[in-house]
């Protein structure tokens, strides 16, 4: 089970889905934002596992994790900061609050 | 092109066609306002042809075989549609006959016209009408006839619209052409019919013999049929003879030579040119007759009732041509074509001594003329007279040889029964005849003088201008000695004389009922004892069946409301607003709608829109997957 | 027994562990999109994160187990929980959850696993026929300076404008409110 | 086909004109009215020249195709600028040189925005020039859009009744025309295995059948958008009545025509078999569109509307003419385009004149213009008569032919739509008689008769009438030239 | 000369250097800022040009510069160029932020231009993240209403996911072809792309791009982001980050030579519903942005139509399309940030009387205008008749009629805004006064959508030979 691919395969999946379900179920921002991270490392699950099972170097896929794992940070640095700043202007982070455009 | 001036024949024909042309564009382009600039213009252009006209009826008086001349007009693949001039016996009479009338009717219409401020559109218009009326007379193809047949038909749709400001001349001018019009797509189909056959139109064709026997009888009777639709359009048949009663409208002169004497005899003269191919077609003789006869005694009665004087000779126009067909239709080439020539002089001659009467009194009511002392203008009455004796069959005026020719052709038909409704035709004929020219001479209750009192200037001279006089009398001499040419037009026409077998029984026969018809007037209109009540007022029902004109301008507006403009024109206008750009309008209006419905998907809550965008990744990846 | 004996030979107490760690993993990642209280969810992901951690671990890379819990639970949650602070404050009441809403979410993640697990199971993996052995941190740190250099300056240049990104962005409006 | 190039380039000369003009304009200052007339005028009879010239000067004994120009333009996708002129296209350039000389000089006395509307409307002919002369597809199409979108703006700005919804529905109904025309273009191009636009070239491919139907079908539905073609008409009179006077003449003059010489040109010319296969639709939906048009037209109180429905009547008859597939229906269609274009054009143009005046063209306000007006009623009476298919002008011989050769093909379509034209002379005198006739109303009696020159165009379209009424050989010995070697195609 | 290969690149790293230097300056001079940034924006098109025909690989093959990539890099520095042309005046932006307004547009571009160089998946990932972040930074710069940082969360978080979606997509492809590197995940491709794994993977890898395109389903920011933005922020994001989406597009698809039905299926599906959907939903709308943006959804799908299509031919079309589009639609979005020179919003109603407040806007909207309708004689014409030949040869016939059927509803909407400009009188309305560099950019404009609408053939040529280049 250990040494099956398969299984964290199935485990990001997962990992993947709950995040897509926290996405679009939480009103929060940052409840959102938090979905995405766990979506960002199922990827990196996925590339881990890649890595460690059918790549023929083990430092591309690992890699592969260090770059996302930048990118969510920087990711993360501006959606908060945007969060932030939706809050200073109108007063809340709920997203369904936020529904000045439409049509 | 030299060749059109050496053959001065060629040259001649040509000019025929030119010369009004030229004198029509002129007129309308340059002079139509200077009104003896017009005058001289189409004077000029109509002499000419005139001059042309009787020498070449000189010239080939002894023709032997027809001088075609053919050119081509068009040459499409199939269709090669030529222009040329056909000069046969049948082309020369009737181009003399138009170019006389036409010309007579030109000088008359100087007196007649003057002072109109359309003076110069009228003698335009009298150029496009000698135009195609010449162009009909001496066409080398069914086509180029066909054109000028339409021609004629414009022109007398502005002749008889020229007063246009009243309502019922343009009224009369649109229904003259719907009417002819109607017929005139009978030909039109009668004549693609006969394209497609022979791709070729030529007159001398198709009436070969050759030509009767490549096509199907059943081919040949459509054909022929078709083209008589036209003939019963142009020439006032039953039951399109609706039109011509109210053409009336246009100017009297205009009546004369349009109406009366040529452009009607059209039809007449088109059965005579196609004559061996029509005839090789039985059934359609047999309904040629049938109209013609339907014509003659439906036209006649209600020529008894009418008391517009116009009326009057236009329904008797109606019926002798019917009568023509008839005779045509009887088999005699020579009696209907006869009675054609005849009838053009003295139905010519009544329209223009009665133009004098309605140009002098003002009123188109022989009853009001007669009041008014018409009988005191001496020589239209005189020649009005002629006329009528003429067109009543007594001898021996014109009218007599004629009718007793087309009688004789009828006497000849197996079935009787033609025989009788000529004869009745003609007992009809004079009897209507005759109850004008009683009633103008013999006037019962004269108008009591007070009424004369501020017309007394008007009253003094009873002169007539001598533009109008000449061509009654010019007509008056052709009504007296026509009918004694008739042994050199059957040679000039058939080339030989016909077999005269002097029939006692029809020569009496039609002279008694002549005479018959001429009598009864005299007891109904004429005598000093005369109750001025026709012998059909007897019979109330009839005569108001006959007053109403048999109900056949109730029928046709009937048709023309309820199916033309009722029926279809609304049907297909409810369906073209409603159901074609409803359509359209639908589609473009339900494409906005679907975008304002799609544009629902665009919420502005966030989530949802993912919810819709994973929602399609999953689906379009679900697909891709389950469908290998 | 037999089944006790295995839990606790190596191996059994290797594939415990392991499964130790994806329960972490999810019971994490449940309650980062589950709990009503963002803290909570800060904390699951925490949570979940370091069960990934362990599972990097698992999968050879001890290196990367570390960058995870440095760069996310060090960095990211902490900048997380700061934002909390920042925005609304926690006492508020919740408006009630609205079950349509849950229920599409999870029917449309429910498709996404549905699309993913039928494309797993569709997948045979073939792994590389020469597979280097090479998992030192020094042959990373090489790769990361020769094939990888480009994408490790941009990485930079991404770094930079997130901060300047983030400082404009939230700069703004202290001035004004 | 033959092609003779040519020692100058007078197709494109006749193209650019209007560029040229159009250019000059857009650097005029919008006061300088006279001037911008002037210079349009100036462009529109540089292109009448040039157009008379090369129908003049086509060599009816050599045929084929001449004054070929042929330039290389997208060489990766096959396209050509490749003009020429043939026995077909020469009538119609001709036909558009002479109504957009007459149509400048028609709106003479606009006075709303003058340089716009000339700009816009010199950029329209550009696009039937374009179209008429280029025997390139691509080519081809772009012509046609260029001719189509301009006429929005033009009905937008300077129409009336309606213009808005009109000139909206005739944008688009043309586009979704041309919706339909692009892929059957682009069928043709992709299943030809040639990598060109070249019709010339194309048609020496064989397509196979269903290529060859389906396209057909599209471009007959595309281009017959344009014509007129029932039931896709009704964008026309209600264009034509929204359309200022110019634009209608334009319009159902040379516009329409573009629509009918699409289908002869690429359809029919590059799919045969289609044709064969699709004829009898043709010519159903032709005998429908003119019984009709004529039937339509019989219950309308706008004059405009009146003529509207009368073009889609004869459009009708090109098409039918079409549909038979015979040299003489083919002569007869081309024909027909030619003396339809004329005729309306006229049609308009008179009605133009008196709507410019009175503001009304209800024909129950109208009434005795004869005597108001005489030669500007003139004019009027004189289409009416072409298009009741009275002999001496050009229409009648158009009609004769498509007519005789229908009868022939098609025998009970060809009679019914025969019969039709009765009801097409009730439907133009009643009109006449309505309008001109009649006594005249007192609120129209202080208007002026058209001027010599603003009566100019009306003369030149009536000349043009007459003179190939009475000398059809003139035109025909041209198009069969072209339409002989087309049909041994087919 | 590698430096050369990596000019363009490298320039704008310097001009963002430059610029993050000013935007650290206490006293703020907003006309400083722009005449350094356009300053230096026109030194990057020279720049850009100058390199066009650089050929090479850089990084260890991470990097290509080809013909294919110089061409984008082009059109990329252009399009900065021409949106800092149109931010004279940047009315509804913060004083303070208009150098920081300036970097994030460079460093935008940058990223774009990496991306259409980078040759390395992973490269690809991050460049399109540098590219997307500073656009996520410069959408709620806007100041004024809450429109702006609404829109901003909503760009964010599509984005976010999309870029999950292509992420989790890589992870894929590197799993399937055990590398990151394009070339080595081309030789492996055409075996895999019958597989699922390898359709999946592409697919879902493509996400992230069809969230720059705009293409269904991944459309639903463009229309609240276009309308939030501030106007020279909305230029740049429909015009000059589409042009490098369709570029690395072109890249992935190009991949694989041949794919099986049903990826193409999938293209297909999505193309014509971008197509059909946009168009629909754009003749609704009532201000202009939004509008734009439903029709950057629709020409999307047509873009779409042209890679779909796999073939040289198509991704020739493609490219003069994505060329094409971006030229007309910042014509029309030049207009808007004339016209509406105080930064607001521009209902469609409001350029009433255009016609005769200012002529030449006026003309060259309406030029813009009829060659995003696909009229004729123009560059959008051209362009859309090249993508619909290049499909129907590849035998899409119901595609192309589709595209062509929606091409008329375009047109609609497209009329309407011509109906405002030039119908409606707007005689309230103030005249709108350009300075002489948009007069001369409008002049520029107008004969490029008509000289290059009419002699296509170098664009095009240029364009082919770029494909040759990718499709090796």
């Amino acid at each position: 089970m250990i040494n099956n691919i398969e299984t964290y395969l199935y485990i990001a999946v997962f990992l993947f889905a709950i995040g897509l379900y926290g996405v679009l179920a939480r009103r929060s921002l940052i409840a959102v934002l938090i979905s995405v991270e766990l979506m960002l490392n199922a990827a990196m699950i996925n590339f881990m596992a890649f890595n460690r099972f059918l790549a023929p170097h083990p430092a591309v896929g690992q890699i592969c994790a260090l770059f996302i794992m930048a990118v969510a940070a920087a990711e993360a640095a501006i959606g908060l900061s945007i969060i932030v700043a939706i809050y200073r202007k109108m007063k809340t982070i709920n997203v369904e609050h936020a529904t000045e455009l439409r049509g | 092109m030299s060749a059109w001036f050496s053959d001065l024949t060629l040259l001649g024909c040509f000019l025929c066609m030119v010369l009004p042309i030229a004198s029509f564009g002129l007129i309308m382009i340059f002079t139509r306002n200077n009104h003896k600039l017009s005058l001289a213009i189409s004077l000029l252009c109509s002499t000419i042809p005139l001059i042309i006209a009787w020498s070449l009826l000189y010239k080939y008086w002894d023709i032997a075989e027809p001088i075609v001349y053919n050119y081509d007009w068009i040459l499409s693949d199939f269709i090669k549609i030529p222009f040329g001039f056909l000069l046969d016996p049948t082309s020369l009479l009737m181009l003399t006959i138009v170019a006389t009338i036409s010309w007579l009717v030109q000088i008359y219409s100087i007196g007649y016209m003057e002072g109109d401020p359309g003076f110069g559109n009228y003698y335009a218009f009298l150029s496009l009408f000698a135009l195609s009326m010449l162009g009909v007379s001496i066409s080398s193809g069914l086509l180029q006839l066909y054109i000028c047949w339409e021609l004629v038909g414009v022109s007398s749709y502005l002749l008889i619209g020229f007063w246009y400001e009243k309502f019922s001349a343009s009224e009369a001018g649109k229904k003259a052409f719907v009417v002819t019009r109607f017929g005139d797509v009978g030909f039109f189909m009668g004549l693609a019919i006969l394209t497609i056959f022979y791709g070729n139109l030529e007159i001398a064709n198709i009436n070969s013999a050759a030509v009767a026997q490549s096509m199907p009888p059943w081919l040949i009777s459509t054909a022929a049929l078709l083209i008589f639709c036209g003939v019963m359009g142009k020439s006032a048949q039953f039951p399109l003879h609706v039109w011509l009663p109210d053409a009336m409208e246009g100017p009297t002169p205009v009546s004369a030579l349009l109406h009366s004497a040529t452009m009607v005899a059209a039809g007449v003269f088109l059965i005579a040119r196609i004559y061996p191919f029509f005839s090789a077609s039985p059934e359609a003789m047999a309904v040629a007759l049938a109209i013609g006869t339907i014509t003659l005694l439906l036209s006649s009665t209600i020529g008894m009732v009418a008391t517009d004087i116009k009326q009057v000779w236009a329904y008797s126009t109606v019926s002798q041509l019917g009568f023509m067909i008839m005779g045509l239709a009887a088999g005699s080439y020579f009696a209907g074509y006869f009675h054609l020539t005849t009838h053009a002089g003295f139905k010519a001659l009544l329209f223009l001594c009665s133009g004098v009467f309605i140009h002098h009194f003002g009123t188109n009511d022989f009853f009001v003329m007669a009041a008014k002392g018409g009988r005191k203008l001496i020589i239209p009455m005189v020649t009005i007279t002629i006329a009528a004796l003429a067109l009543s069959g007594i001898f021996p005026f014109s009218g007599f040889f004629s009718k007793e020719a087309i009688l004789g052709a009828l006497y000849h038909h197996p079935n009787k029964i033609w025989f009788l409704m000529g004869l009745l035709g003609a007992f009809l004929t004079a009897y209507y005849t005759f109850r004008v020219i009683f009633v103008m001479l013999f006037p019962k209750n004269p108008a009591p003088e007070e009424q004369h009192g501020h017309d007394e200037p008007h009253e003094e001279h009873y002169g007539v201008p001598w533009v109008m006089s000449i061509p009654l009398l010019v007509l008056a001499t052709f009504t007296l000695i026509l009918g004694f040419c008739q042994g050199y037009l059957e040679r000039f026409l058939l080339g030989h004389t016909l077999h005269h077998e002097h029939n006692y029984l029809l020569l009496v026969s039609a002279v008694v009922a002549a005479l018959s018809g001429i009598g009864l007037a005299w007891i109904d209109w004429g005598s000093k004892k005369a109750k001025c009540v026709g012998f059909i007022s007897y019979v109330p029902a009839l005569e108001n069946f006959f007053k109403e004109k048999w109900y056949m301008d109730h029928f046709w507006r009937w048709f023309l409301n309820v199916f033309i403009y009722g029926t279809f024109s609304r049907l297909f206008t409810y369906n073209d607003r409603r159901v074609v750009d409803g359509g359209v309008d639908t589609v473009a209006f339900s494409t906005i709608g679907s975008g304002r419905l799609l544009s629902f998907f665009q919420t502005a809550l966030l989530q949802l829109n993912l919810l819709f965008m994973v929602v399609v990744v999953a689906g379009v990846g679900l697909y891709l997957l389950i469908g290998r | 027994m037999k089944f006790m004996m295995d839990l606790f030979s190596a191996e059994g107490m290797a594939t415990l562990s392991f499964l130790g760690v994806v329960g972490l993993t999810f019971i994490g990642a449940l309650i980062a999109v589950g709990a009503r209280n963002i803290f909570h969810n800060v904390l699951g992901l925490a949570l979940a994160l370091f069960g990934v951690a362990g599972l990097f671990v698992y999968l050879n890379s001890p290196f990367v187990a570390m960058m995870e819990i440095l760069i996310y639970v060090g960095a990211i949650c902490i900048a997380i929980c700061f934002a909390i602070m920042l925005s609304e404050p926690l006492y508020l009441p919740k408006p009630p959850r609205k079950p349509i809403k849950l229920l599409g979410a999870g029917l449309a993640s429910g498709l996404i696993f549905a699309m993913l697990g039928l494309l797993m199971k569709k997948t045979t993996w073939v792994a590389a026929p020469e597979r280097s052995t090479d998992w030192s941190i020094t042959t990373l740190g090489h790769f990361l300076l020769t094939k990888y250099a480009l994408i490790f300056e941009v990485i930079s240049l991404v770094l930079l404008v997130a901060m300047l990104g983030a400082i404009v962005t939230a700069r703004d409006g202290r001035g004004e409110t | 086909m033959v092609e003779h190039v040519a020692d100058f380039p007078y197709l494109t000369c006749m193209l650019l004109a209007p560029v040229v003009g159009l250019t000059i304009i857009l650097f005029l200052k919008e006061e300088w009215h006279f001037l911008i007339r002037v210079v349009s005028l100036s462009a529109a009879a540089i292109a009448l020249g040039l157009s008379i010239y090369t129908f003049v000067n086509y060599d009816t004994a050599l045929g084929g195709l001449q004054f070929v120009e042929k330039y290389e333009w997208v060489k990766s996708f096959g396209i050509y600028f490749y003009v020429g002129v043939d026995g077909i296209n020469a009538p119609l350039l001709l036909l558009t040189g002479i109504v957009i000389f007459t149509g400048v000089l028609t709106m003479w006395e606009l006075e709303n925005r003058v340089k716009e509307y000339f700009a816009f409307m010199l950029a329209l002919v550009t696009g039937v020039f374009g179209v008429f002369m280029s025997m390139d597809m691509f080519v081809f199409f772009l012509f046609y859009e260029i001719a189509v979108v301009p006429m929005y703006i033009l009905i937008l700005i300077w129409g009336s009744t309606r213009k808005i919804y009109a000139a909206m529905k005739l944008t688009l109904y043309l586009m979704a025309g041309s919706g339909l025309i692009i892929p059957g273009i682009l069928l043709l191009y992709a299943t030809s295995g040639i990598n060109t636009f070249d019709m010339i070239q194309l048609h020496g491919v064989h397509f196979a059948p269903w290529v060859q139907k389906t396209a057909f079908v599209l471009l007959y539905f595309g281009f017959g958008v344009l014509a007129a073609v029932w039931p896709f008409h009704t964008w026309s009179p209600v264009g034509h009545v929204a359309a200022p006077t110019a634009v209608s003449m334009l319009h159902a003059g040379v516009l329409m025509k573009l629509g009918a010489y699409g289908i002869l040109r690429v359809a029919m010319f590059l799919c045969p078999d289609g044709f064969q296969y699709w004829a009898q639709l043709m010519a159903l939906l032709a005998a429908v569109g003119i019984v009709y048009g004529v039937f339509v037209g019989l219950a309308q109180t706008d004059l405009k509307y009146v003529i509207g429905y009368s073009s889609v009547s004869h459009m009708g008859i090109v098409g039918l003419g079409l549909a038979t597939g015979t040299i003489d229906g083919i002569n007869g269609s081309v024909f027909q385009m030619f003396a339809h274009g004329v005729m309306t054009a006229l049609f308009f143009s008179a009605v133009g004149y008196i709507y410019d005046r009175t503001h009304t063209r209800m024909i129950y306000e109208l009434g005795g213009f004869s005597k108001i007006m005489p030669v500007a009623s003139g004019y009027f009476i004189i289409a009416a008569l072409c298009g009741a298919g009275v002999p001496g002008f050009a229409s009648f011989w158009a009609e004769l032919l498509v007519f005789i050769s229908a009868v022939k093909v098609f025998p009970v379509r060809g009679l019914l739509a025969l019969a039709s034209i009765v009801i097409g002379a009730l439907f133009a005198l009643r009109v006449v008689q309505k309008t001109f006739y009649n006594e005249p109303n007192p609120k129209f009696i202080h208007y002026k008769d058209v001027s010599p020159f603003l009566g100019l165009p009306r003369a030149i379209l009536v000349a043009t009438m007459v003179l190939f009424g009475i000398f059809p050989r003139l035109m025909l010995d041209l198009i069969k030239s072209a339409v002989v070697p087309f049909v041994n195609g087919l | 000369m590698k430096v050369l290969l990596f000019g363009p690149e490298l320039y704008f790293l310097g001009m963002a250097l430059v610029l993050f230097i000013l935007s650290l300056r206490r006293q703020v001079n907003i006309r400083i800022d722009h005449q350094v940034a356009l300053g230096f924006a026109a030194g990057g098109v020279v720049v850009a040009s100058a390199c066009l025909f650089q050929q090479g690989e850089l990084f260890f093959a991470a990097y290509r510069v080809d013909l294919f990539s110089q061409i984008f890099k082009v059109a990329l520095a252009l399009g900065l160029f021409l949106v800092l042309m149109i931010s004279h005046n940047l009315a509804h932006i913060d004083d303070r932020y208009h150098a920081e307004f300036y970097l994030f547009l460079t460093t935008c571009t940058l990223g774009l231009m990496m991306l259409v160089s980078a040759v390395e998946l992973l490269t690809i990932y991050v460049s399109l993240e540098l590219s997307s972040y500073s656009l996520y930074i410069l959408v709620p710069l806007r100041r004024g209403d809450d429109m702006d940082i609404e829109a901003g969360v909503k760009y964010l978080f599509i984005g976010a996911v999309s870029s999950c979606f292509m992420l989790f997509g890589l992870s894929y492809i590197f799993g399937a072809t055990h590398s990151t590197y394009v070339n080595e995940v081309m030789a492996k491709m055409p075996e895999l792309v019958q597989s699922p794994i390898g359709i999946m993977g592409l697919l879902l890898t493509l996400a992230g791009f069809f969230f720059k395109l705009s293409v269904f389903p991944f459309h639903f920011w463009a229309p609240d982001v276009y309308q939030g933005a501030a106007n020279q922020v909305t230029t740049f994001i429909a015009t000059v980050s589409k042009a490098a989406a369709v570029a690395v597009l072109l890249r992935l698809v190009a991949l694989g030579e041949v794919y099986g039905f049903g990826f193409t299926q999938a293209l297909w599906i999505l193309s014509i519903v971008s197509m059909t959907l946009g168009n629909l939903v754009a003749i609704v709308q009532k201000d202009f942005k939004r509008m734009l943006a439903y029709s950057s959804i629709a020409h999307a799908g047509y873009v779409l139509m042209g890679i779909l299509t796999l073939s040289e031919a198509g991704y020739t079309a493609a490219i003069y399309y994505a060329v094409a589009y971006l030229i007309m639609n910042f014509t029309c979005f030049m207009v808007i940030s004339e016209v509406a020179n105080d930064g607001r919003n521009l209902q469609i109603v409001e350029l009433a009387g255009l016609y005769h407040r200012n002529p030449l806007l006026g003309l060259a909207l309406m030029l813009g205008l009829f060659a995003l309708a696909g009229v004729p004689p123009s560059i959008g014409f051209t362009g859309k008749l090249l993508v619909f030949t290049s499909a129907m040869k590849e035998g899409y016939f119901w595609l192309v009629l589709v595209g062509a059927v929606n091409g008329t509803i375009s047109l609609y909407y497209y009329l309407k805004v011509v109906y405002a400009a030039y119908f409606l009188e707007g005689k309230e309305l103030p005249a709108v006064h350009i300075g002489l560099s948009t007069r001369a950019l409008s002049y520029a404009l107008i004969l490029i959508i008509i000289g290059f609408g009419v002699f296509p053939d170098r664009v095009v040529e240029l364009a082919r030979v770029a494909v040759k280049g990718v499709l090796l």
